[in-house]
């Protein structure tokens, strides 16, 4: 407060700005996640250890038969220099990452039609209504049939999962466009090419990014229950999925556990690009 | 640009470029809603824009006046009746009338100076370095030379009418369109506004058509005060003020404009309370309504 | 409302038609416009091209799946040639046997998360310490879980129903949390005012403020639901429609497949259309509301 | 500091003088620091005024200047840094007590509006008392049916906030508040959404409710006809941080019509804020200029 005590004068007082690493050692909030999550590893911890250290008797039930977070670190280390692990992080990328440009590649300019063009709205947002209930994971077995190989079975189904996510947020962002813009637009003499490269377009990028933020959730959702259902690891695909399934056959619960993280992480780091992608893409949005 | 405006009226041309033109209504009617629930919006409205003149509309919140701005910016097209413009029929929206919306229509993924230069860019009329010099020059005039590279969400309300003002006036258009453009900005910045906005208009009086609830706001700027009824909205008096040009906010505490208050007031005061008083729906409601119709 | 408008004199008004006859009125009145001949031509079309690839002209790869003639004949038997149709026990069992888990796990879901998301977007201490745990959790894909959802869990059924919980639990509670966020801070200060106690203000305050995001997510939650319910009956489970589809598919037998696809389809949909009529029913406020913006 | 008007004005001419009105509000130098991440911003700055009971109070000043900082301290929604608030003599908050509680004897009407969406107008009228315990809900119902019929609300009752017009909510919120008896009214810029029109026949309906319950009324604006035509006095405050700058004594008598405000003496009233005002108008918006550069 002391270096306010001048400004009665009426001029502002100006005292230093605090660096982001300071506001966040000084924010509580922060402080209290850190504990929340310490507790929650050392419950953990404790819970699967009960029956170690006194006895069946005491074994904790569903917690005691996960592997402690000490285990699970161990059993990382582990894994973490072996080329198949980071293989199977390869392939599962590879996989989610095919599936979902060629949904955006499709589901972008089939959304913004479904929305410019009245009629095309008519004729095929019906068909398309239809299909979007229908669970993506439904259509595995389906897809196996049809497609000669697993690999384009798995690239279909997750296309599928994203495809109607981006279509349904592409049509809705670009139908809820203000429609001050497009007149402004239209009085400025904008033909309808420029009404949509220079309005629709751009007005309609913060839902395309929310869309590819979901569909990148599916996509991974997808993927992974491919991998695991497909045994991805017959064709010598492998995956993530796979190296939790393969060790859930092997019946080692640290190993799933170490997969499971790593899936995490791998899901984190995907929607965080899309994250810093949008911010790029779109820097009138950054500001506030 | 010559091009375009050789189709206007010969005579006219000269005129029609420093932005001096006509517009008159001739009975314009426009109604919305189902066959059962039919609301007329405007009625039989027939007024001019006179070549020159700053002309005030003035009604009640929700009695269509944004219904006319869209006629007559020809986003709509009336019912019936007609709009001409310089005696043209008017189809469709151009860029010889622009209009400056309500709150603002800026675009929000564009800096203010990728704004100011969006319409003569897309019509390619005018190009380069003439067309850096003029957004630079109107955006200098109207304050924002220092924020042109900010976006318009980093501009205050003001600024961002003022960015929308040189947007506007950089298509050099015939007749300047504002429909309630100060509203949601505090009685203060409106006030600044009005001023600065009266310097722009006064430095070479182009048509312009002003629409407003605010009393105070209509004589402090109107040369001729076209006063409409509540829903459906029709024309009740045309007043003219003879407030001496350039003016300051000082004369609106003149006699002379106490007078013009005083007339105004008692008209729409009876029509504000009719509007009030007989509308269960709330009149913002019809607003909305009648601002989206393909929405 | 209606008597209030009638008053104008010029308002057209003829008396509204209600029920029935509204839908009639509707109906007469949508097929005036081309949009239901193109929906039904859209659905007719693609009927037809997957009848045309698969039955018609039996092109590769697409004669390995059940035309849509071969689906129908076999769905509305009595006597289906590969099991399942309307007529088996077996297929209303699986239809039962998925809506009970998906019912459990939504049950358990809401009950569980919309209280813990109320208290977590009330109290700033609660989220503090919730909230970053179900952070750190909640990017681990439902479906990693599986595995050792079936080594911790005993039976088939426990496993499945933890997935879908777990699923929309994630959904339900962040949702319900960003619910009392989004309540305006004058709502608090008024019902402080007006002397609540913190039980009035959560009563009066916090739970119906959230209802519509709380809504919105749980919409999301049982679609969610459904997806993990799928895998996880696809993965482990043992009768339900997800295991009905992968059990076709391991004795070779396609058209059930694709009646338990579309039967998914339909049954999901079916539930969030309850969802959502059941947040209707429960906010008359928020439905009036909207349909007066006119959306 | 101009501490203006001491107890002995509470007794203008035109009220009457049998009853000695609840209500005097008392301002002494009130000064509120807000810490924002890390920057100290100076909202107000060592305010005093005194506000007699049943008197109108309006508080004009350019927006974002402080002035809802002092009403927030005022309604307990906010803490000051230091100086001292007393209604009737009683310490609302002070030193040792940084943040008033909040109660019904001061009643707040929002900017934006706070009627409850999900209650209807009826329901929101009847939940103060409800709530306080102060009468059965059958009870509190019907009273909240009597005074908004009393209000022109009668046929409203049943709807929803957002089915009704803003002039109607807005009425049903100041009802809202009335029903609890206050001796305190706070209204931060309640008609600042409002088109003039609506606006002028919100005023005549809040006069007339002033005349019949003459509760204090502490009312914000930035619109210096509403301040006149309201007002007993008018306080212009000064840009960020804020500072009483000038009081100006209104005395038209009431009741008041809108015809008032063609008249002469109304006139130069307003001459006299808007010379006060504009200066302080320009230097924010210079400020506000400087701020975004």
């Amino acid at each position: 407060m002391t270096d306010v005590a001048q400004s009665s004068s009426g001029a502002y007082a100006l005292p230093r700005r605090r660096s982001k690493l300071e506001k966040l050692i000084q924010n509580v909030s922060f402080w209290r996640g850190v504990t929340a999550v310490i507790v929650f590893l050392c419950v953990w911890e404790v819970g699967s250890r009960m029956d170690e250290w006194l006895g069946e008797a005491w074994t904790v039930p569903f917690v005691g038969l996960i592997p402690p977070p000490t285990d699970v670190a161990v059993a990382w280390l582990e894994v973490l220099p072996k080329a198949g692990y980071w293989n199977s992080w390869y392939e599962s990328f590879r996989r989610v990452l095919s599936g979902f440009l060629v949904a955006m590649a499709l589901g972008i300019p089939f959304g913004l039609l479904l929305a410019v063009n009245k009629y095309f709205r008519d004729l095929f947002f019906p068909p398309f209504e239809i299909l979007r209930p229908i669970p993506p994971l439904a259509w595995v077995p389906a897809s196996l049939i049809f497609w000669p190989t697993n690999e384009m079975s798995i690239a279909f189904v997750t296309f599928l999962g994203a495809f109607f996510t981006i279509v349904i947020n592409v049509l809705g962002g670009a139908r809820s466009i203000d429609v001050r813009y497009l007149r402004a637009a239209q009085s400025m003499g904008a033909s309808q090419w420029h009404l949509f490269s220079r309005i629709v377009l751009p007005a309609t990028l913060p839902s395309i990014f929310t869309g590819a933020a979901v569909g990148m959730g599916i996509t991974w959702e997808v993927v992974l229950a491919a991998e695991m259902i497909s045994g991805g690891g017959t064709q010598g695909g492998g995956g993530l999925g796979f190296f939790i399934w393969n060790s859930y056959m092997g019946g080692s619960l640290t190993q799933i556990v170490v997969g499971m993280i790593s899936i995490g992480i791998a899901g984190f780091l995907s929607s965080s690009a899309i994250r810093a992608l949008g911010d790029w893409f779109m820097p009138w949005k950054r500001m506030f | 640009m010559q091009q375009e405006n050789s189709k206007g009226a010969a005579a006219a041309s000269k005129d029609y470029a420093i932005g001096k033109s006509k517009v008159e209504l001739r009975n314009v009617s426009k109604s919305y809603g189902e066959e059962w629930d039919e609301q007329t919006v405007i009625e039989d409205i027939s007024f001019e824009l006179t070549p020159g003149d700053l002309t005030v509309v003035v009604g009640p919140s929700g009695c269509g006046k944004s219904t006319l701005v869209n006629l007559i910016a020809g986003f709509e097209r009336p019912d019936s009746g007609e709009i001409l413009l310089d005696g043209k029929r008017v189809t469709g929206p151009g860029k010889d009338r622009m209009v400056v919306f309500q709150e603002t229509a800026l675009m929000p993924w564009q800096t203010t100076y990728e704004n100011v230069v969006f319409g003569p860019k897309l019509r390619g009329d005018m190009r380069g370095k003439e067309l850096k010099d003029e957004a630079e020059r109107l955006l200098a005039k109207v304050g924002l030379y220092e924020f042109m590279h900010k976006y318009p969400l980093q501009l205050s309300g003001g600024m961002q009418r003022r960015a929308e003002l040189a947007r506007a006036l950089i298509n050099k258009p015939s007749i300047l369109i504002m429909d309630e453009p100060f509203r949601g900005l505090d009685a203060m910045s409106r006030g600044l506004m009005q001023e600065f906005f009266l310097r722009l208009f006064e430095e070479n009086h182009r048509t312009n058509l002003f629409v407003t609830s605010e009393i105070d706001e209509a004589i402090f700027l109107a040369d001729r005060l076209v006063i409409l009824s509540n829903r459906p909205a029709q024309v009740r008096k045309v007043i003219d003020i003879r407030l001496p040009r350039p003016r300051h906010y000082s004369m609106l505490n003149s006699q002379e404009a106490y007078d013009y208050k005083r007339e105004a007031m008692s008209i729409l005061h009876d029509e504000a309370m009719r509007s009030f008083s007989s509308t269960g729906v709330s009149s913002d409601f019809t607003e909305n309504y009648t601002a989206q119709p393909n929405a | 409302m209606a008597q209030a408008a009638s008053k104008s004199k010029n308002t057209r008004r003829t008396a509204p038609p209600k029920g029935f006859a509204l839908f009639l009125y509707r109906l007469k009145k949508s097929f005036s416009t081309p949009t239901p001949y193109l929906t039904i031509a859209g659905v007719g079309l693609w009927i037809f091209v997957y009848w045309l690839l698969c039955e018609g002209l039996r092109v590769d790869r697409f004669d390995k799946i059940p035309g849509p003639v071969a689906v129908a004949r076999d769905w509305f038997s009595p006597e289906p040639f590969q099991g399942i149709s309307i007529f088996t026990e077996a297929y209303w069992n699986h239809i039962y046997v998925s809506c009970r888990r998906i019912a459990i796990a939504f049950a358990i879901a809401t009950g569980v998360g919309v209280p813990l998301g109320l208290f977590m977007g009330w109290s700033k201490k609660i989220r503090d310490y919730i909230f970053p745990i179900l952070e750190t959790l909640r990017p681990i894909p439902i479906l990693a879980w599986v595995p050792l959802a079936i080594l911790m869990l005993p039976g088939f059924e426990a496993p499945v129903i933890f997935l879908a919980t777990l699923a929309s639990l994630f959904v339900t509670t962040l949702n319900t949390m960003l619910g009392v966020e989004s309540i305006d801070e004058e709502y608090f200060r008024a019902a402080g005012c007006l002397g609540s106690s913190n039980w009035d203000i959560f009563k009066n305050v916090v739970v119906p403020g959230a209802l519509p995001f709380i809504f919105t997510g749980l919409q999301i939650s049982i679609g969610v639901a459904w997806f993990s319910l799928v895998a996880a009956e696809m993965v482990s489970g043992d009768h339900g429609l997800g295991y009905l589809i992968v059990d076709s598919y391991v004795n070779s037998v396609t058209i059930p497949m694709v009646i338990g696809m579309l039967t998914l389809g339909l049954i999901g949909w079916l539930t969030s259309i309850l969802v959502r009529s059941l947040g209707n029913y429960l906010m008359q406020w928020h439905v009036r509301e909207l349909a007066l913006q006119g959306r | 500091m101009n501490v203006s008007a001491p107890f002995s004005e509470a007794g203008t001419p035109h009220k009457k003088p049998e009853q000695a009105l609840k209500g005097a509000i008392s301002i002494r130098n009130v000064t509120k620091i807000y810490d924002p991440e890390g920057v100290n911003v100076m909202a107000v700055d060592n305010a005093s005024m005194e506000i007699a009971g049943g008197e109108v109070c309006m508080i004009v000043g350019p927006s974002g200047c402080g002035k809802t900082t002092l009403l927030n301290a005022i309604a307990g929604f906010h803490s000051i840094t230091s100086g001292e608030i007393r209604l009737d003599g009683e310490l609302l908050c002070g030193p040792g007590k940084p943040k008033a509680k909040q109660g019904a004897d001061r009643m707040v009407v929002f900017q934006h509006g706070a009627l409850f969406p999900w209650k209807t107008l009826a329901e929101n009228v009847a939940y103060g008392p409800i709530v306080q315990g102060a009468l059965s809900k059958s009870l509190a119902m019907e009273k909240a049916r009597h005074m908004l019929a009393d209000a022109g609300l009668g046929d409203v009752g049943n709807k929803y906030p957002g089915e009704v017009s803003s002039g109607m909510a807005r009425r049903a919120e100041i009802v809202r508040a009335l029903i609890n008896d206050p001796k305190v009214l706070l209204l931060d810029e309640p008609y600042r959404a409002m088109d003039a029109l609506t606006k002028s026949i919100m005023h005549e309906s809040l006069l007339e409710t002033y005349d019949r319950t003459k509760v204090t009324i502490f009312f914000i604006t930035h619109d210096l006809e509403e301040a006149i035509f309201l007002g007993d006095k008018v306080h212009i405050v000064t840009t960020r941080p804020c500072q009483l700058k000038k009081t100006v004594n209104v005395d038209i008598p009431r009741p008041r019509s809108y015809a008032v405000q063609s008249s002469e003496q109304f006139r130069v009233l307003m001459e006299e804020v808007n010379e006060a005002v504009h200066e302080e108008a320009i230097k924010a918006f210079e400020a506000g200029e400087r701020e975004l550069a």
